[in-house]
């Protein structure tokens, strides 16, 4: 099994390398178009997976990916699994900040709330930021984009003073405990 | 009401909001007009590049398949070329061999496409288990439908599916046909019928092109009957009933033709029986076309 | 005109919905013209059947001409009845040379020499199809037009497809449609759906089917946009080869819409925790149902977007391979 | 008809003064003479023979092929489902139904029963008498229930079925009705009513279920000595709708006749619908429109009559009405008109607050009804985001003072943090948010801090100037509530009658504390992630200006100076304003750290001693940067290695950020510069420093309003116009004793 690292490849100048990962291919899509036409002042390309490993072949063409992004549908349990199973190619390193989540359908009433949990638990135990985005609506999609771009700039080095991992620090996820049930419900 | 909804300062962070938005989308309205210039070029010279690179690709195929060509003339010579006039032919590269080998390929190949083309039968792999046999049907050298049939070969031999119609009786063929042993057998069999059913089908259909004199009374899905009408002229026009039976169906003859009118003199006329002998060795389109010049028909 | 016909009559407009009304009355030969103006389509149903009733009396008519009704109707919009397929086994050798005519008149001498009191109505359409309308009685009551029994048949295939069949008149209906189209027997295709055009092309193979070749055109879901060249896709390869795969399972372009697939599992249950389950020997059974408006096109679409697993499973590409949607899946297999 | 119309109404209007049983015979008179009127009147109108066949029929004709019928019961029914009917012919229909003189067709009738204008009490009235009867099938009940439900705000005047508010109770028992008396009851109930405290005794045993929850929680507020089970404090799903048997013919008036039917209906349709999520979400959105469709001449006729509040269109207006205003059966419609939250500020009624509360609840926890798991938060996408229910919501918020606390709300928005894009309804959410009550310091991490950091960080700009704005608008309210309720000893403050909990005063300052540190957390490393950029640094220098007023102005013993992330971007930012603002911050907190030493001695609170040391710190940065160019001398809070200064080859460095090279005022000293000598060749800011110039570039700089700065200047520099050298200019007039 081959693991993608973050640091097996020289930057090139003024690029950043975006990975989306999802394994039902449509909102991938979407987002990745929507991604390479913001304005942006770095050139950014995003590479569109079904899971992890990535294809040996097209390892040599492939740049150095400084954001991996896991795209996990909540009302599909297989897309939860097939992100859990894809984790396991990645190389730690990229756990230090260039790795970050992103829910749809968080709020679809059909989504078991477990599931949801679930995926805190797992998010928070990596120490990745857990982003939400509304796939169905334009501008939910366009802020979606938005949000990942800023990050991607932050771990492609293109933001003084500020590192993917500091910035995971302040944005990880938290598994909230039981509190606000028991106080607000 | 919407006013209400929001304190003039939120209400300016929405706008700057949406106006980042607009601009962005502007921007990428630019962007596009500007690829759409640029990209052209682009494609242009990656085209160029391509094409340079076919054409060196190309360049080498040919130089080898020279050499290839100087080695097939031999093998056609003399079935066996023995090493040496090999050796002096290729003056000692070492890939001699690898070129013989080459050669022997492309001789089978051009022997597979021959039989291919004197009516074999267009085979390939499948992954897994089986082979694809694909069945081209033509009529007076007009190619028409083609129809598959993917065989398996694991066990006993057995067709796992195929697209020819439910009319054709496959099974029956399957059955008695020994597939098994002599599949080849099998294989002739069935093109012939779909080739019969095809031409029979292309007549009826060039029969309703052709001749809108003639009206198709009756057809079926196999086109093993075919009634049409036409009006026989005379000092006054009879309308005519002519009944096409193809019985067997690996033809696309009728095997038994015969007419119906009022007057029943018509049907045992000398004139008529020429005609029938017509209709029974030329397919029914031309021997439309004849007898509406010999003006038996109008 | 008495009044079961009436009934029948009123049963029939009540089927026929406000829109068709009006184009399948216009196909009624026995309906002209004028009188057509006469009746008022925008009035509700029960006052329109009256006005329809009364005009019939006026016009003399019979069990005949409402069943002509009824048959075109059914014709134009075949899709609002459950069809089932069946299929005829081991042809004589002169299966083949079966024609219409003959056809028509040996069925309906084999049919009421097995139950004199039957009506029975055979009518040609456009597509090589026969249709076969059956009112069925008995030796003490008279055909009963209220429930009527449908078979369709194309001449020369192996294929018959009936609605409104109940298990008294099967084995009569069966016997004579062997007996007419010189088959030795008839068996259930287990094949069934609302839409008989889909059912036929199913199990006569008139949809498009992919097969491997030396020259493959493209598929025709291949050629999708262009995208933008800072979007490069991993796994490219792939996800086309799933399209092939899924293509070569259930046919491309559009696909026969079946509405449900159902598999009938029929197994010994094996838990040794669960002795009783376990030790009886009668089989353990459940059903799984696959349910949607367009099953093929949906089952594709899982494939190829990579939902379902491939390569596919036997159990869902002989859906199309062997025609069914109706399937008992037992230790030994299909 | 529309004369034998009128001529009906005002004989109910006879009637309803009168009590029931004579009302009923005033209403059958009425029938009577409407009979009359119509004989007279028209050249036999098919329509209103069929009326005169219902109103008359004998009890147990055939109906089993009954044609005559069959032909009246088309002609009603085409009626019905295209226009709807007047009420006089509602009443007849539903009287002939109820009645079961013909027994099977009352199904049929009620299912076409539509009205078009009003419903007459009269006639429910009698149906209900009918239902006492009790030969109805109970299928039949529900639906008569359902349809009073659906049509309860076109019933003119509720009055009389007040009256026979204990009949109706009764059938609580019947365990089918149940739900739907109980909403009935819940829409009727008021507080004179509840003086037969027997049946409340008789209900309370009874299971929990929801809908008698609801009851029993009304019955509570209105007089708790009754209502002995204690109750959950937050009750889940409010009533059903039930409008699906009239749904489809609703819809097709609608789109025939907009506006004549309720636009509730609409509401409850959507609400109802559970078969389609699509159209449920985008469905229950639109707000109720405020309509009871009662007629204006009714109303006005005679007192006791219900004054509609969709007829409200001026204030005198509500004046004048203020005891004849019947809440409507969909609180939500309140929400739609500000004359109508006027109305709910002035009565003050708590069972208001809780029938508001409930269908909030109802609106935003709409998902939750629709599936079994209650947890996931689902706000309800809507295409026109200014009719989601929390956006009127928040209009009405903002509308009055914000004192109750919505729990619903709340909730719902400590949950929706956790799910939250960051765009979805941004303003009302943040808005909403800014208006939470006071959280105590225990949980305001998990709840608020960190949904907002993981958001905050991964956002645009913007988004980060909203969440401080709408912290800043939070701390404000807290404060603002403390000021305000806060008891004289100033230890122990309820917050509000309707948020549960009671805080005390250190309680109150430890969550203040969290907020003020949280932002400046925020701040800081949203400032440098941004790059400084000047729009946010305003709006966190905007929460600083709230800060450091906390007690002169709100008499909060809290002084918490910002952190060295946000004070220093702010001193050299490159805009003259946030340094001016900044100028002015510092003198704020000069003024309270002085007013509160003062006030120590007295008071038992305690600033401590580490602030003052931080002000000071910070005061004699600014002044030796600003001032006397004494920036990175030894002393000073930042101190650099002379070596590495001259490296950057910058001339006099501890100079480098005075007034006149400051970058945000050089721009303004070469101005003066040029005003002073417009001669001069070479430009040499040094000049400006000399004697009087000096002076003149200060006023020059305040002239351009400056004031923040002027403050500063004068307050802490005690530099003399007249003898302006300002070598004796020493940056000191620190508070004493730091």
């Amino acid at each position: 099994m081959s693991l993608l690292k973050p640091f097996s490849k020289l930057p090139e100048l003024n690029t950043a390398n975006i990975l989306l990962v999802e394994n039902e291919e449509q909102f991938q899509q979407i987002l990745a178009e929507t991604i390479v036409l913001l304005k942006k002042n770095v050139n950014v390309n995003v590479r569109l997976a079904r899971s992890l490993p990535l294809p040996i072949e097209n390892e040599k063409f492939r740049p150095r990916i400084d954001l991996v992004v896991f795209i996990i549908n909540l009302t599909s349990e297989l897309s939860y699994q097939s992100a859990e199973v894809s984790l396991k190619f990645l190389d730690p390193d990229y756990f230090l900040g260039k790795v970050c989540f992103l829910v749809t359908n968080a709020r679809n009433a059909s989504v078991p709330p477990e599931r949801l949990i679930s995926v805190r638990k797992l998010v928070a135990s990596l120490h990745c930021p857990l982003l939400f985005a509304e796939d169905q609506m334009t501008d939910g999609v366009n802020t979606a984009a938005h949000r990942l771009l800023a990050i991607l700039k932050v771990t492609s080095g293109h933001v003084p003073m500020a590192t993917g991992l500091y910035l995971s620090s302040l944005t990880r996820c938290t598994v909230p405990s039981d509190i606000d049930q028991q106080n607000f419900d | 009401m919407a006013d209400a909804m929001e304190e003039p300062r939120k209400d300016v962070l929405v706008h700057l909001n949406m106006l980042e938005m607009k601009a962005n989308h502007l921007a990428v309205k630019q962007q596009e007009v500007w690829q759409v210039k640029v990209g052209r070029e682009e494609q242009l010279n990656a085209t160029l590049q391509a094409l340079i690179i076919k054409r060196d690709q190309l360049k080498a195929e040919l130089k080898a398949n020279t050499s290839l060509q100087n080695l097939r003339t031999l093998l056609d010579k003399t079935n066996a070329p023995c090493e040496r006039d090999v050796e002096d032919m290729e003056n000692g590269s070492e890939n001699s061999q690898t070129l013989l080998l080459m050669a022997r390929h492309t001789q089978l190949k051009d022997l597979l496409h021959a039989h291919h083309l004197i009516g074999g039968y267009n085979v390939l792999l499948t992954k897994g288990k089986g082979v694809c046999v694909s069945i081209a049907t033509a009529y007076e050298g007009l190619y028409l439908e083609t129809y598959n049939l993917e065989i398996n070969l694991q066990c006993k031999i057995r067709i796992s599916r195929h697209n020819i119609p439910p009319f054709i009786p496959l099974e029956t063929m399957v059955k008695q046909g020994n597939m098994q042993t002599d599949i080849r057998a099998f294989l002739d069999t069935l093109s012939q019928y779909l080739n019969a059913y095809v031409g029979r089908r292309q007549q009826l259909h060039l029969v309703k092109e052709i001749h809108n004199s003639v009206q198709v009374m009756e057809s079926n899905a196999l086109c093993t009957i075919l009634v049409l009408m036409f009006t026989v002229p005379g000092e006054k026009a009879r309308a005519a009933l002519c009944t096409l039976e193809y019985n067997d169906h690996t033809q696309c003859l009728p095997t038994r033709v015969l007419i119906e009118s009022e007057d029943t003199a018509l049907a045992s006329s000398p004139q008529w029986k020429k005609d029938q002998a017509l209709l029974l060795e030329t397919p029914v389109h031309r021997a439309l076309v004849t007898l509406k010049k010999k003006g038996s028909i109008a | 005109m008495d009044q079961s016909m009436k009934r029948t009559l009123q049963r029939l407009i009540r089927r026929i919905p406000f829109q068709l009304l009006k184009t399948t009355l216009s196909k009624w030969a026995h309906i002209l013209e004028e009188d057509l103006l006469l009746l008022d389509f925008t009035q509700p149903k029960c006052l329109f059947t009256e006005n329809l009733l009364s005009l019939c009396e006026g016009k003399g008519t019979t069990v005949k001409h409402i069943t002509e009704l009824e048959m075109i109707y059914i014709i134009e919009n075949p899709n609002q009845v459950m069809w089932r397929a069946f299929q005829l086994l081991d042809a004589r050798e002169d299966a083949p040379s079966i024609e219409l005519t003959q056809f028509k008149e040996q069925f309906k001498a084999h049919l009421t020499e097995l139950n004199s009191h039957v009506s029975i109505k055979i009518k040609k359409h456009t597509d090589e199809a026969v249709w076969i309308r059956i009112a069925w009685g008995d030796n003490f009551t008279k055909p009963n037009h209220l429930k009527p029994t449908y078979a369709v048949h194309h001449l020369q295939t192996p294929y018959v497809f009936v609605t409104g069949l109940t298990v008294k008149h099967k084995p009569l209906l069966n016997q004579a449609l062997v007996l007419t189209t010189r088959y030795g027997s008839i068996k259930d295709a287990s094949l069934s759906g609302r839409n008989l055009v889909a059912i036929r092309d199913l199990l006569m193979r008139q949809y498009q089917q992919v097969f491997p070749t030396k020259h493959p055109k493209p598929l025709q879901e291949k050629n999708h946009v262009p995208t933008n060249p800072n979007i490069e896709k991993e796994q490219i390869e792939n996800t086309e080869n799933r399209l092939q795969m899924a293509c070569e399972a259930f046919g491309d372009g559009t696909l026969p819409q079946l509405q449900k697939a159902v598999y009938q599992l029929e197994t010994k249950f094996r838990d040794n925790s669960n002795r009783t389950l376990t030790g009886s020997d009668e089989p353990f059974r459940g059903v799984v149902e696959f349910t949607s408006t367009n099953l093929l096109e949906s089952l594709r679409h899982a494939v190829s977007s990579g939902i379902a697993s491939t390569p596919v499973t036997p159990l869902l590409s002989s859906i199309t391979q062997k025609g069914r949607n109706y399937f008992v899946v037992t230790d030994k297999g299909v | 008809m529309a004369k034998a119309f009128n001529l009906l109404t005002s004989d109910l209007d006879v009637s309803s003064e009168s009590d029931l049983s004579v009302s009923s015979r005033a209403s059958n008179r009425s029938l009577r003479v409407a009979e009359k009127e119509r004989r007279k009147s028209e050249a036999e109108d098919p329509f209103l023979l069929a009326l005169k066949y219902f109103s008359e029929v004998k009890a147990g004709t055939p109906w089993m092929g009954n044609d005559v019928l069959e032909r009246n019961l088309v002609l009603v029914e085409r009626m019905g489902l295209t226009r709807g009917l007047p009420p006089e012919v509602i009443s007849t229909m539903l009287d002939y139904a109820m009645s079961l003189r013909m027994g099977a067709p009352c199904v049929r009738v009620l299912k076409f029963l539509i009205p078009a204008t009003v419903v007459p009490q009269e006639a429910i009235v009698r149906a209900v008498a009918w239902l006492c009867v009790g030969k109805i099938a109970i299928s039949t009940q529900v639906l008569f229930l359902k349809w009073v439900l659906t049509f309860f705000d076109m019933i003119d005047s509720k009055d009389h079925l007040r009256s026979i508010y204990g009949f109706i109770f009764n059938f609580v028992t019947e365990e089918h009705l149940c739900p739907y008396i109980c909403h009935l009851l819940y829409l009727l109930t008021r507080k004179d009513m509840l003086h037969q405290r027997s049946f409340i005794f008789s209900l309370s045993p009874q299971g929990r279920q929801p809908f008698l929850l609801h009851l029993l929680s009304l019955y509570k507020v209105f007089c708790p000595e009754l209502v002995t089970t204690a109750l959950p404090s937050k009750l889940r799903g409010g009533f059903k709708n039930h409008v699906t048997p009239w749904k489809g013919v609703l819809n097709a008036i609608q789109k025939r006749n907009t506006g004549q039917v309720t636009s509730d209906i609409r509401l409850t349709i959507g609400v109802k619908d559970g078969s389609n999520s699509r159209k449920r979400k985008c469905n229950h959105l639109q707000l109720p429109s405020l309509n009871s469709a009662v007629q204006r001449n009714l109303s006005s006729t005679n007192s006791r009559k219900v004054f509609p509040l969709e007829q409200l269109h001026s204030f005198p207006e509500l004046l004048d009405n203020l005891h004849r205003i019947e809440l409507p059966s969909q609180m939500g419609s309140l929400l739609g008109s500000s004359l109508a939250l006027c109305y709910l500020d002035y009565v003050q009624d708590d069972s208001a607050f809780l029938r508001l509360n409930f269908w909030l609840g109802h609106a935003l926890h709409e998902g939750k009804k629709a599936s079994p798991y209650a947890q996931n938060c689902v706000l309800p996408v809507s295409t026109c985001q200014n009719c989601s229910p929390l956006c009127l919501f928040y209009a009405y918020v903002l509308s009055r003072a914000p004192q109750e606390g919505f729990f619903s709300t709340e909730s719902f928005l400590y949950k929706f943090l956790n799910v939250w894009d960051g765009s979805l309804l941004r303003p009302q959410i943040l808005g909403l948010l800014s208006h939470i009550p006071v959280v105590p310091s225990s949980c305001i991490h998990q709840l608020l801090f960190e949904p907002l950091m993981q958001l905050f960080f991964s956002s645009t700009l913007f988004f980060k100037c909203s969440v401080i704005e709408c912290l800043n608008d939070m701390l404000l309210k807290w404060l603002t509530w403390h000021s305000v309720y806060s008891v004289e000893d100033g230890l122990d403050i309820s917050l509000n009658s309707h948020t549960p909990m009671n805080m005390t005063l250190s309680g109150f300052m430890d969550s203040v504390m969290e907020l003020v540190l949280f932002v400046g957390r925020l701040a800081t490393v949203g400032l440098q992630l941004e790059g400084c950029s000047s729009l946010l640094l305003s709006f966190v220098l905007d929460f600083y200006e709230t800060v450091c007023d906390m007690f002169l102005k709100f008499e909060l013993p809290l002084v918490v100076m910002p952190p060295v992330g946000v004070f220093y971007p702010a001193l050299f930012a490159t805009d003259p304003v946030s340094v001016d603002r900044l100028c002015f911050i510092m003198c704020r907190y000069k003024q309270n750290l002085t007013a509160a030493k003062f006030q120590q001695q007295e008071h038992v609170f305690h600033i401590s001693s580490q602030t003052y040391r931080e002000f000071n710190r910070y005061q004699l940065l600014m002044v030796s940067t600003l001032w006397n160019s004494r920036l990175f001398q030894p002393g000073m809070a930042v101190e650099v290695d002379h070596n590495l200064l001259a490296l950057s080859k910058v001339p006099e460095p501890s100079a480098s950020f005075t007034l006149i090279r400051h970058p945000a005022f050089v721009g303004y000293a070469l101005d003066f510069h040029l005003k002073c000598w417009p001669e001069r060749k070479d430009m040499d800011l040094k000049s400006v420093k000399a004697g009087k110039h000096w002076e003149w570039y200060l006023e020059f700089l305040f002239s351009h309003g400056y004031l923040g700065l002027q403050q500063f200047v004068q307050s802490n520099i005690n530099w003399h116009p007249g003898s302006g050298t300002k070598s004796q200019g020493q940056g000191d007039g620190q508070p004493t004793n730091g």
